[in-house]
C-alpha cells in the first residue's frame, strides 16, 4: 500500500491542489447543462482529487478524509439513485427514464427534463468518482 | 477544423502509438501511452468534440494512466522479458 | 377401414413405462419389482388382446397425443400389422418375464432392477412401433428402443459386454442417424409422415430421389433388421443375458427393423412405387444373400447362442424376402412369419439359457447327452427347431409356405430355390443339436436336472404354441387373417 | 498464434481501407450521420430539454439507458477488480 | 483528387492506427504490451467516430444564442455522445484487464506470454 | 406500451446496485437481494412472454422518445423466450449460496452475487434492446462480467480470462466499428430504421465491411468455429456453476445477436447472393461441428471436453444460420434454447461431481452411477440430448436441421450433422459407459458409498434435466407459437420461398 512520503512540499501542494481539483469538479459537474463537462468528467476530477490525497497523504489519513468503503457505497448508491430516477416516470405513467414524466409537482416540460438531466448528471459524477476511487484502491491494494 | 493540425497531429500519434508498442522501458511505454491519449484528446478539441476530448484526457490520459502505473508498481516489473 | 378414438393404444404404451418407474422405486425388495414386471406384462397383453376384436372388424383404435412437429403429431394406431407385432411381443413378454426372474435368480445377477427396468422401457418402446400412426412416432420409439437396450447389452459390465455395446450403439445409432435422414427427407418431399396403406408418395418426386430415399431406407432399417453386410452387432449382442438374446435380439429389436421395413415398403413408398423404382430386387437381392449367407455362417458357430444368432439374421432376412415379393401370399407370410419366427427363436433362446443357468456351458460341442437330463427343455429346443428349418405342422411351415407360394406367384423360381436351400440348411445347422442331445453318450452327465418351473414353464409354453401355430394358424389370435388384411391393404389385392 | 499477427493485420488494414471509401467525405454537412437523426437534437434541445449543450441532453435524455449501461459498465469494472483482487470476507 | 484525398486521409491513418493497436495485441509477448496495443485501437476507433462525425462550416455541439438552433452549424453530436460511452467502457476493460495481470504476476512471477504458457502446462 | 422489456431488465440492475449497498452492510443482506432481484426478473420474464404471446411484438421507448431518436427496446416471442431461460438459468446460478463452495471463492459474495447480476443483466439487454449501439453497451456489460467471474476459477482461469478479454476486447471493438461504418452509411442506430436504410446502400463497401466486422466480431463472442480459441480453456477453467451460465446462456445470447444482425439488420438476399456471408456461416458452423467433436473425443477432463463440444453444438446454430431457409433458421433457435438447457445441466453436473468427489477426469468416474443415482440420471438424459435421441429436445433442433438443410439441397451440411451426433454419442457414451456400466470401488464393508449432493445441488440439475425433456416433447408449441412467428417477417421481407 501506499506510504506517506514525507516533504513539506508536497504536503502544502497537497493541501492547496486538492479543495481546488474539487471545486473545479463540481463547477465541471453543474456546468455540464452549459458548456462541455457533466458527470463523467466531474467525477473522474473528483476522484483524481481524493486519488492525489491518497498519494500525498499515504493511507491511513487520507483513509480517515475518505473511507474506502465509502467509494463503494458512493458507487453504488449513485447508480440507485439513477436507478429510481429511471423508475420514478413509471409509477407516474411515464416511460423508463422518461425524465418528462418525474413526479414532481409544480414543475413541467423542459424544466423536468433539465431537473431529470440534472439528477442523472449528479448520480452519474457520484458513481464514477466512487468506482475510481475504488479501482485505485483494489489496485493499489496489490503493491506490497 | 484545419486539416494541417489534424494531420500532423495524426502523424504524432501513429509515432506515439508505434513507440509505446516498442518501448522496451514499460513505464515509459505507459508514459508514452498517455501522451497518445492526451494527442487524441488534443485532436478531439481540434474536431469540435470538446466533451469527448475532456473525457479523454481525463480518463484516457489520467486516470487509466495511474492505473497502469500502479499495476507496474505492483508487478515491480520495470522492462519487458 | 375406419379409426375411432381410444387411449387404449396408448396405454399399452405406457404400461411399461409406468412399471418401469415403479421397479426403480421398488428395486430393494426384489418380489415386489417383480411383481410389478409381471402385472405391467399380462396388462399389456390384455389391453393388447381387447383391441383385436375392433382391429378385425376394420375398426382401428386410434389416439393423437399432442403435435410432435408443426404438422406431425404424436399418434399411435392399431391397424393389423400393428397388432402382430404387438400381439406377438406382448405374449411373449409375459413368458419373458418368469423367464427372467428364474434366470435372474438362478444366476444371481447383480443389478436385477436396472435390468427389470431396462427390459419394461424396450417394451414400452416395441408397443410404440407396433402401433406408431407416422414415421416421426415410429422413429422415436425406435431410437428410444435402440437406446433402451444398451443398457441390458452391457448387463455383464466385463470388457467383452462392453465392447459388444459400444459395436451395437455405433451400429444401431449409425442406423438410426440414416434413418434420420430418410425420415427427414421422406418429410420434405411429401409434407407428411402418416402412414397409409399402399404408400403416401408419389412417382413425381423423381426416380433418383426415391431410389435415394429407398436406399437411405434400406441402410437404415436393414442395421437393426441385420441385412447381411451390417448383422454383425447381433451375433456380439449375444453376450447379453439370455432373456434379452431371446426377447430383444429374436422378438423385439430386429423385428422393429423388419416391421420397418413392412412399414417403408406397404405404408411409406408402397410396393408399386417399389416396383416401379426397381427396389424390390434390391431387397430380395439384399435377403437372399443374407438367407443363404447367414445360414452357413451358422454351420461355423460353435457357441450355441451365435449359431441362434445367425439363423436370426437368417429368419429376419425371409420375412424382408417376402415384403419385396409383392405378391399377397408372400406379404402374408413375410408378416406371419415375424410371429411365427418370434415364438420358435424365443423357445430356443429359452432353452439356451437354461441349458446355460443349470450347466453354464454354452458351446455346443459339450452338449452331449443333455437331453436326457434335461428331457423337456431339450424337447421344446426339438420342437422349435423343426419349425425354423420348416418342418410341418410346426409353425415355421405355414409361413414359408406363404413364401414358397409367393415365389411361385411372382415366377421368381430363383427365390423359390434360395428358401427350399435354405430350409435344407436350417434343419442342417439344427438337427445335429438336437441328435447330439439326445443320441450321443453323456460320461459325466448326470448330475444335472430340468432348471426351475420359472423357465422351464415357459420355454415349454412357446413350444406349443408355435406348435398351435402351425396347427391353427387361424384360430390362435386369427393371425393368418389378420396378416392378410395387411398383405391385402398394401397390395391392394385378393387374398388367395 | 503470433505468426497470425502478419495476415491478420494485413487484411484488417486492406478491409478498413476498402471501407473508407465507401464512406463520405470528411466533414460534408449532408452526410446520412449529419442529416438523419441528428439535427433533431440540434434543433430541439433547448425547447424539449433545456440544456444548450446537446451532447448533455442526448447523453442524459435522448440516450439516458446507453449512459446507465455505460456507469453500470464501470460499477461492474470496479466490482470485477474487488472479485478478482481483494481478499478476505465483505466488500 | 485533392478533395479526395482531404476528404479521406484521415481514414487512412487512423486504419493504420488501429492496425498498431492489432500488432500490439497479437504480436507483443508482455501483457502490458498488449494491453497497450488494446487502448491504441480503442482510441482509434474512438478518432474514427469523432473524425466521421465532422461538419465543416460548424462549430461545438452547444447552443449558442446568437447561432440559434440550425442543424448546419452544430457538429452532429451523437457520435461524441457514443465515444464518451465508448472510452467509459475502454477504461472499465483496461481496469480490469490490470486486475488480471496483477493477479498473474503474483501467481507466475512474470508478465511474458510464453513463460505463462510454460508455466501453466507444467 | 407495455412496460415489460424493461420490468424484466430493471429488478435485476436496481438489485445489483441494492446488494452492493446491502453488502457493505451485511454479507447475508447482499445474498438475499440477489435473489429477490432475480426473482422478481424472472416474474417480469414470465409476465413478459405471455404478454408477447397474447398480443404479439412489444415495442418500448426508453425515456418516451421514439425509435430513430431513442432508444427501443423490442420484445418479440423469441426474445421474450431467450430472456426467460437466461433469467431462469441465472436464478438457478444465483440461489447457490455462496458458502456452498462451488463458486471457489467462498468468501465473495457480495461482489460475486453483483457480478452474475450485471451479467445477467446484460445479457437480457442485449437480447431485448433494438438498437445496435445499446447493444454494444450491454454487450461489454455481459463480457465483462463474464471476464471476472471466469477468473475466480484458479491460476489458469486467470490466464483464460485475460486471453479471454484480449479477443473479446477486439471482438467487440469490431462490433463498434463495424456500427460506426453502418451510423456513418445511414445515420441512424436503431436496427429497424437501419435496416429501412440499408437496402439502397448495399453496394457500399462500407457496409460490406460492417457486415464483415459485425460478423467477426460476433463471431468472436460466440465462438464460431475459427474464432473458438478462447472457448475451451475459459469454460474449462471456470467454476463449473459459472461456466454452466457461459455456455448455456452467453454463448447462446451470441449467437442469437448473430441471427438478428444477420436476419433483421441486413437482409437475407443480401447475405446469401451478394455476399457470401450466410455461406461462410454455414461452413465455419459446419468445421466447427466436426473440430469440436473431435477435439472432444480426446479430451481426458470432462469439463474441457464440455467445453469442445458446446464449439461443436455452436456449430449447429452456425449451420442452421447457414441454410438461410426458414427451417434452417428455426432449427438454429431452437438448438439455441435447448442447448441452455442441455449444457447448462451438463457443467452443473461437472460441478456437482467436483464438488462432492473432487474428480474432474472422465477415467475416475468408474461407477458414479451407482455412488449419485440421480445426478447421473440427469446426466444421462442431457447427454442423450446431446446425442440427439428422440425424445429428448436435442433430437428436434436436429430434425429441424436435417430438414433444413434437405430443403435447401444441401446435402452436405445434413450428413455432418448426422455424422456429428455419432461422435457426440462416441464422447458421451464413453463418460455414460465408465459412470454406469463399471461398478464403483467399494468401501471396507463392501457396500457402495452412496454420495448423492444436498437437495440445493440437485434440486436445479433436475430441473434443467427434466426441461430437457420438456423442451423436446413441447417443441411443436414453442415453433409454431415462438419461433415461427419470429422467422416468418423474415423469409417475407426477404421474398424467399
Amino acid at each position: 500500500m501506499i506510504e506517506r512520503y514525507e516533504n513539506v512540499i508536497i504536503d502544502i501542494v497537497c493541501s492547496v491542489m486538492v479543495p481546488l481539483i474539487q471545486l473545479f469538479a463540481l463547477y465541471v459537474v453543474v456546468h455540464g447543462h452549459y458548456g462541455p463537462g457533466g458527470g463523467f468528467q466531474g467525477g473522474v476530477l473528483f476522484a483524481v482529487s481524493i486519488i492525489l490525497l491518497r498519494l500525498c497523504l499515504g493511507k491511513e489519513a487520507s483513509h480517515k478524509k475518505f473511507p474506502p468503503k465509502l467509494a463503494a457505497a458512493l458507487a453504488a448508491s449513485g447508480m440507485l439513485v439513477y436507478m429510481l430516477t429511471g423508475l420514478a416516470p413509471m409509477a407516474a405513467g411515464g416511460a423508463f427514464l422518461d425524465y418528462g414524466h418525474l413526479p414532481i409537482p409544480g414543475v413541467s416540460g423542459a424544466e423536468l427534463r433539465f431537473l431529470g438531466i440534472t439528477i442523472v448528471e449528479w448520480s452519474i459524477a457520484f458513481s464514477v468518482c466512487g468506482t475510481m476511487v475504488l479501482l485505485f484502491d483494489v489496485l493499489a491494494e496489490g503493491m506490497r | 477544423m484545419i486539416w494541417q493540425i489534424d494531420f500532423w497531429l495524426l502523424v504524432v500519434l501513429i509515432i506515439a502509438a508505434l513507440l509505446a508498442l516498442e518501448v522496451r522501458d514499460l513505464l515509459a511505454a505507459v508514459a508514452v501511452l498517455s501522451a497518445y491519449s492526451f494527442l487524441a484528446a488534443l485532436l478531439f478539441a481540434q474536431l469540435g468534440a470538446i466533451d469527448v476530448s475532456f473525457v479523454e484526457a481525463t480518463l484516457g490520459a489520467g486516470v487509466s494512466g495511474v492505473l497502469f502505473v500502479l499495476a507496474l508498481f505492483c508487478t515491480r516489473r520495470r522492462y519487458e522479458k | 377401414m375406419e379409426a375411432y378414438f381410444s387411449l387404449k393404444p396408448l396405454i399399452a404404451v405406457l404400461v411399461s413405462l409406468l412399471a418401469s418407474g415403479l421397479i426403480v422405486l421398488s428395486g430393494s425388495r426384489p418380489n415386489l419389482r417383480e411383481a410389478w414386471t409381471i402385472t405391467a406384462a399380462l396388462a399389456k397383453f390384455a389391453i393388447t388382446l381387447s383391441m383385436m376384436p375392433a382391429v378385425l372388424a376394420g375398426k382401428y383404435p386410434e389416439v393423437a397425443l399432442f403435435t410432435i412437429s408443426p404438422g406431425v403429431s404424436l399418434a399411435l394406431k392399431v391397424d393389423p400389422a400393428g397388432i402382430i407385432f404387438g400381439l406377438s411381443a406382448s405374449v411373449l413378454w409375459i413368458l419373458t418375464s418368469f423367464y427372467s426372474i428364474g434366470y435372474m435368480r438362478g444366476l444371481s445377477e447383480h443389478n436385477q432392477t436396472r435390468y427389470f427396468a431396462s427390459f419394461a422401457v424396450c417394451l414400452s418402446a416395441t408397443m410404440g412401433i407396433a402401433f406408431a400412426a407416422n414415421l416421426l412416432t415410429f422413429f422415436i420409439f425406435y431410437e428410444v428402443l435402440t437406446i433402451a437396450t444398451y443398457p441390458l447389452v452391457i448387463h455383464k459390465e466385463t470388457p467383452e459386454a462392453l465392447a459388444a455395446g459400444r459395436k451395437y450403439l455405433v451400429y444401431l445409432l449409425t442406423g438410426g442417424v440414416v434413418l434420420l435422414l430418410a425420415l427427414a427427407f421422406t418429410y420434405q418431399i411429401a409434407g407428411t409422415v402418416d402412414f397409409r396403406p399402399g404408400g403416401f408418395l408419389s412417382q413425381q418426386v423423381g426416380q433418383d430421389r426415391l431410389m435415394m430415399l429407398f436406399m437411405l431406407f434400406l441402410v437404415g432399417f436393414g442395421v437393426k433388421s441385420a441385412i447381411m453386410p451390417v448383422h454383425s452387432w447381433l451375433p456380439s449382442a449375444m453376450i447379453a443375458p439370455t432373456p434379452v438374446s431371446a426377447l430383444l435380439h429374436a422378438v423385439a429389436v430386429v423385428k422393429a427393423g423388419v416391421f420397418g421395413f413392412v412399414r417403408m415398403a406397404g405404408f411409406v413408398m408402397g410396393p408399386e412405387l417399389l416396383q416401379e423404382i426397381g427396389a424390390l430386387g434390391i431387397m430380395a437381392g439384399f435377403a437372399a444373400v443374407t438367407i443363404i449367407l447367414a445360414s452357413l455362417m451358422a454351420f461355423r458357430q460353435d457357441n450355441l447362442k451365435r449359431r441362434l444368432a445367425y439363423s436370426t439374421i437368417g429368419h429376419l432376412s425371409y420375412i424382408v424376402l417376402g415384403l419385396a415379393l409383392l405378391s399377397p401370399s408372400a406379404w402374408s407370410g413375410g408378416v406371419l412369419h415375424i410371429v411365427n419366427h418370434a415364438a420358435m427363436k424365443i423357445t430356443l433362446f429359452l432353452c439356451a439359457g437354461a441349458i446355460y443357468v443349470k450347466t453354464h456351458r454354452e458351446n455346443i460341442s459339450d452338449l452331449n447327452g443333455i437331453g436326457r437330463q434335461m428331457p423337456l427343455t431339450m424337447g421344446a429346443f426339438a420342437v422349435a427347431a423343426m419349425g425354423l428349418a420348416g418342418v410341418p405342422p410346426i409353425a415355421g411351415f405355414v409361413s414359408k409356405w406363404y413364401l414358397v407360394q409367393g415365389t411361385l406367384e411372382t415366377g421368381q423360381v430363383a427365390l423359390t430355390g434360395v428358401l427350399l436351400l435354405s430350409g435344407l440348411l436350417n434343419a442342417g445347422y439344427f438337427l445335429p443339436i438336437v441328435a447330439r442331445a439326445f443320441f450321443s453318450p453323456s460320461p459325466g452327465f448326470s448330475k444335472y436336472s430340468e432348471a426351475s418351473p420359472w423357465m422351464v414353464i415357459p420355454l415349454m409354453l412357446t413350444a406349443v404354441l408355435s406348435l398351435l401355430m402351425g396347427l391353427f394358424p387361424d384360430q390362435l389370435f386369427h393371425l393368418y387373417q389378420l396378416a392378410s388384411n395387411v398383405a391385402a391393404s398394401v397390395t391392394g389385392g385378393g387374398v388367395p | 498464434m503470433r505468426w497470425l499477427a502478419v495476415p491478420v493485420m494485413a487484411l484488417f488494414l486492406a478491409l478498413m481501407l476498402y471501407a473508407t471509401t465507401g464512406l463520405p467525405l470528411r466533414g460534408e454537412p449532408q452526410a446520412p450521420a449529419n442529416a438523419h437523426v441528428s439535427p433533431y437534437y440540434i434543433e430541439k434541445t433547448i425547447e424539449e430539454t433545456g440544456t444548450p449543450n446537446i451532447v448533455t441532453s442526448v447523453l442524459a435524455d435522448y440516450r439516458g439507458y446507453d449512459t446507465l449501461g455505460e456507469t453500470t459498465v464501470i460499477l461492474a469494472a470496479g466490482l470485477a477488480c474487488l472479485l478478482i483482487l481483494r481478499r478476505g470476507k465483505g466488500l | 483528387m485533392l478533395e479526395e484525398f482531404l476528404g479521406r486521409y484521415s481514414y487512412f491513418m487512423i486504419a493504420v492506427l488501429m492496425t498498431i493497436g492489432i500488432y500490439g495485441m497479437l504480436a507483443k509477448r508482455n501483457l502490458i504490451k498488449k494491453l497497450i496495443g488494446m487502448n491504441i485501437l480503442q482510441t482509434a476507433i474512438f478518432l474514427f467516430f469523432i473524425e466521421g462525425g465532422g461538419k465543416l462550416g460548424a462549430t461545438v455541439p452547444v447552443i449558442d444564442p446568437q447561432l440559434g438552433n440550425d442543424p448546419a452549424k452544430y457538429i452532429n453530436p451523437l457520435p461524441h455522445v457514443l465515444m464518451l460511452t465508448g472510452i467509459v467502457v475502454g477504461i472499465s476493460l483496461t481496469a480490469v484487464a490490470l486486475a488480471f495481470l496483477i493477479n498473474i504476476s503474483r501467481t507466475f512471477h512474470s508478465l511474458d506470454e510464453d513463460c505463462i504458457l510454460k508455466e501453466m502446462s507444467k | 406500451m407495455s412496460a415489460a422489456p424493461v420490468l424484466i431488465i430493471a429488478p435485476l440492475l436496481l438489485f445489483a446496485f441494492i446488494s452492493i449497498l446491502a453488502g457493505l452492510w451485511r454479507t447475508s443482506l447482499a445474498y438475499i437481494s440477489a435473489v429477490v432481484g432475480g426473482t422478481l426478473s424472472l416474474a417480469a420474464a414470465v409476465f413478459g412472454l405471455f404478454q408477447v404471446l397474447t398480443e404479439g411484438k412489444l415495442s418500448y421507448h426508453l425515456g418516451g422518445w421514439p425509435p430513430p431518436l431513442g432508444i427501443e427496446y423490442v420484445l418479440d416471442p423469441l426474445s421474450a423466450f431467450m430472456a426467460l431461460i437466461i433469467v431462469f438459468v441465472g436464478l438457478v446460478v444465483i440461489v447457490y449460496p455462496p458458502k456452498a463452495g462451488l463458486y471457489q471463492v467462498p468468501q465473495r459474495a457480495v461482489p460475486l452475487h453483483g457480478m452474475i447480476m450485471l451479467l445477467l443483466a446484460g445479457l437480457i439487454g442485449v437480447v431485448v434492446t433494438g438498437d445496435l449501439f445499446n447493444l454494444f453497451v450491454f454487450l461489454e456489460i455481459y463480457s465483462l462480467s463474464s471476464y471476472a467471474l471466469i477468473a475466480i476459477g484458479g491460476k489458469h482461469a486467470l490466464v483464460a480470462s485475460f486471453r479471454y478479454l484480449m479477443l473479446g476486447t477486439v471482438a467487440g471493438s469490431f462490433y463498434l466499428l463495424g456500427i460506426g461504418f453502418i451510423y456513418f452509411a445511414t445515420g441512424s442506430l436503431n436496427m429497424a430504421d437501419v435496416a429501412r436504410l440499408l437496402p439502397s446502400l448495399y453496394a457500399s463497401p462500407a457496409i460490406i465491411a460492417a457486415v464483415a466486422l459485425i460478423f467477426i466480431g460476433i463471431g468472436i463472442k460466440m465462438a464460431l468455429f475459427p474464432l473458438h480459441i478462447w472457448l475451451p480453456d475459459a469454460h474449462s477453467y471456470a467454476p463449473s456453476i459459472i461456466a454452466a451460465i457461459l455456455a448455456s446462456v452467453q454463448i447462446e445470447v451470441a449467437a442469437y445477436v448473430l441471427i438478428r444482425m444477420l436476419l433483421s439488420v441486413f437482409q437475407l438476399d443480401y447475405l446469401r447472393l451478394q455476399l457470401p456471408v450466410m455461406a461462410t456461416v454455414g461452413w465455419c458452423g459446419a468445421a466447427g461441428i466436426i473440430f469440436g467433436s473431435v477435439m472432444a473425443i480426446a479430451q481426458r477432463d470432462f469439463k474441457r471436453m464440455l467445453a469442445y463440444s458446446t464449439i461443436a453444438q455452436i456449430g449447429y446454430i452456425g449451420v442452421g444460420i447457414g441454410l438461410a431457409n426458414p427451417l434452417g433458421i428455426i432449427g438454429a433457435l431452437l438448438h439455441i434454447l435447448n442447448h441452455a438447457f442441455m449444457k447448462g445441466c451438463l457443467f452443473l453436473v461437472a460441478g456437482g461431481i467436483r464438488h462432492e468427489t473432487g474428480l474432474r477426469e472422465i477415467p475416475w468416474f468408474v461407477g458414479l452411477g451407482r455412488r449419485m443415482p440421480l445426478m447421473m440420471g440427469a446426466f444421462a438424459v442431457a447427454a442423450l440430448s446431446m446425442v440427439g435421441i428422440p425424445p429428448t429436445a436435442g433430437f428436434f433442433s436436429k430434425w429441424y436441421l436435417v430438414r433444413g438443410s434437405i430443403e435447401g439441397g444441401n446435402w452436405a451440411f445434413a450428413v455432418i450433422i448426422v455424422a456429428s451426433s455419432l461422435l457426440t454419442a462416441v464422447y458421451f457414451f464413453r463418460v455414460i459407459e465408465k459412470v454406469f456400466a463399471n461398478p464403483p470401488p467399494t468401501s471396507s464393508t463392501g457396500t457402495v458409498q452412496k454420495c448423492e449432493p444436498p437437495p440445493r445441488i440437485l434440486v436445479p440439475i433436475l430441473i434443467l434435466a427434466v426441461g430437457v425433456l420438456v423442451l423436446g416433447l413441447s417443441n411443436a408449441v414453442i415453433v409454431t407459437r415462438v419461433l415461427e412467428q419470429v422467422v416468418a417477417p423474415l423469409f417475407s421481407i426477404a421474398g424467399g420461398r
